[in-house]
């Protein structure tokens, strides 16, 4: 089974190491290269969330890359991005209501993009952190 | 194969003017685009185009401040429109829900065309 | 003091991972963009030479880099890239005098590379494995 | 964002062929520019122009693959020139060693001008 976990620190553009290796591990299992991009963009969303959002003491963030299915057949791609920060309530994240049309677009868009690009997302979050997880298949 | 955003701005094409990014467009890399397009319209500009040939990422900080001179570029009856996206940006776009306020065309001549 | 340790897979590309973090720290700490490029280099040269020659059974490196100095004053990077591997003795990496002239380039410039575009470099290495440890200045 | 090297051919350039190479040159990119280089060769190119203006990163396997090509060049009597290369790339081509058996050029231009 190939996997690798990446301890990434909250500094700029260190999401591109999670992305990177995404690209990498998706080239590898024959993922066409759209859906790569898409991996790595969902990828990108859910790690500057936790660098913004998670308020982490150890400002760091876990990122666990896996290929689904058997080495010779694999399926897609699984990835798992951990904080231990303070968490949210994934069903309270509302549509923001105020400001004008255009205003109301500014923000609060890195969970639907990362619905909108990955097959299949979960999230579990509490007071001691957040872990999205994600899946696309090849 | 360092990220940050390089930008160059071609402003011998009449009325518009088209600015190329190359690299990731992060919250820094929507700042520098901020910048220029913010000066451009100081200098009486009001149709900008960003080629986005050359970048292969963005994230929606990035965007968010992307929608920000979109916001100044209504108020000025002026217009900023996109061309050569990848696909998956393309899709980003149009989930964020940019499609209705931005025009986003294939290649810089289709763009320059419906933008002249 | 900033330091992320990465375990990479022995897979194509999976040395981009190990570049693209060189580059997002080189450029947390100021470090100019043609410097880190180099850094960037040396550090995938350092990892497809673990990556072809090292005959790892786990078939993983692990590649950590650090930050040197104080954290309000950033020195430079230090960047270990280490196998589990055979070995092999650097001071025996002759220069090649098979071959035409052309032909003599084609390979063994790895370590040359590194030496040359890094500030220091260190290589140990032994039966059970090898370690190239190289710094470069801000 | 993927790595995966994106190669353009420009034959319409009279005796000359540019190949505009687009993200990593590795072993299995270095082998995609070999076989667009030797297909040119069989139809009689005999100079080749790599324009590496977006490449940023290579590795020393793949710049064998290229050493390869200036071999079979220099054996039809042919030259493989390159431009655009980063500061870094450029750097490294020279601790190789390759400065003496390929043209290095700092734009196309330039580049054209000394190949034809
Ligand atoms: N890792 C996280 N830790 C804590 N809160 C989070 C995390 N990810 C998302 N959130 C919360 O969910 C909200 C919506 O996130 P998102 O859809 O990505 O939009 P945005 O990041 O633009 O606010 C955030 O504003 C934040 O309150
Ligand atoms: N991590 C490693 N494990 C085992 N042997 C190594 C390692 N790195 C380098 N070597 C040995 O040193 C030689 C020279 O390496 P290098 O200068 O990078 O050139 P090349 O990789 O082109 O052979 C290699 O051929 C190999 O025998």
């Amino acid at each position: 089974m190939q996997q690798v976990t990446l301890t990434l620190p909250m500094i700029p553009n260190m999401e591109l190491t999670a992305s990177t290796t995404a690209g990498a591990l998706g080239e590898h299992i024959g993922m066409a290269q759209d859906k790569v991009e898409e991996v790595q963009m969902a990828v990108v969303e859910a790690c500057i969330n936790a660098f913004e959002h998670s308020r982490s003491k150890v400002r760091e963030v876990q990122v666990q890359l896996l290929v689904l299915g058997a080495d010779e057949d694999p399926e897609g791609l699984e990835i798992t991005v951990a904080d231990d920060g303070i968490g949210f309530d994934p069903a309270d994240v509302a549509e923001r209501k105020d400001g004008t049309e255009l205003a109301k677009l500014k923000r609060g868009h890195g969970l639907k993009i990362i619905r909108s690009l990955m097959d299949e997302v979960t999230i579990r979050s509490s007071a001691t952190g957040t872990r999205v997880t994600m899946r696309k298949l090849r | 194969m360092t990220e940050s955003l390089k930008l160059t701005v071609d402003e011998e094409r009449g009325d518009l003017v088209v600015i190329y990014t190359e690299g990731y467009i992060n919250n820094q890399g929507g700042e520098e685009i901020a910048n220029v397009a913010y000066e451009l319209i100081e200098k009486g500009h009001t149709t900008l185009l960003l080629n986005l040939a050359q970048t292969k990422i963005v994230n929606s900080i990035g965007i968010s401040i992307l929608i920000e001179i979109i916001e100044r570029m209504l108020l000025i009856d002026g217009k900023l429109a996109f061309c050569c996206l990848t696909p998956t940006i393309e899709k980003t776009f149009n989930i964020m829900g940019l499609a209705q306020y931005a025009g986003m065309y294939s290649d810089e001549e289709t763009a320059i065309e419906a933008l002249t």
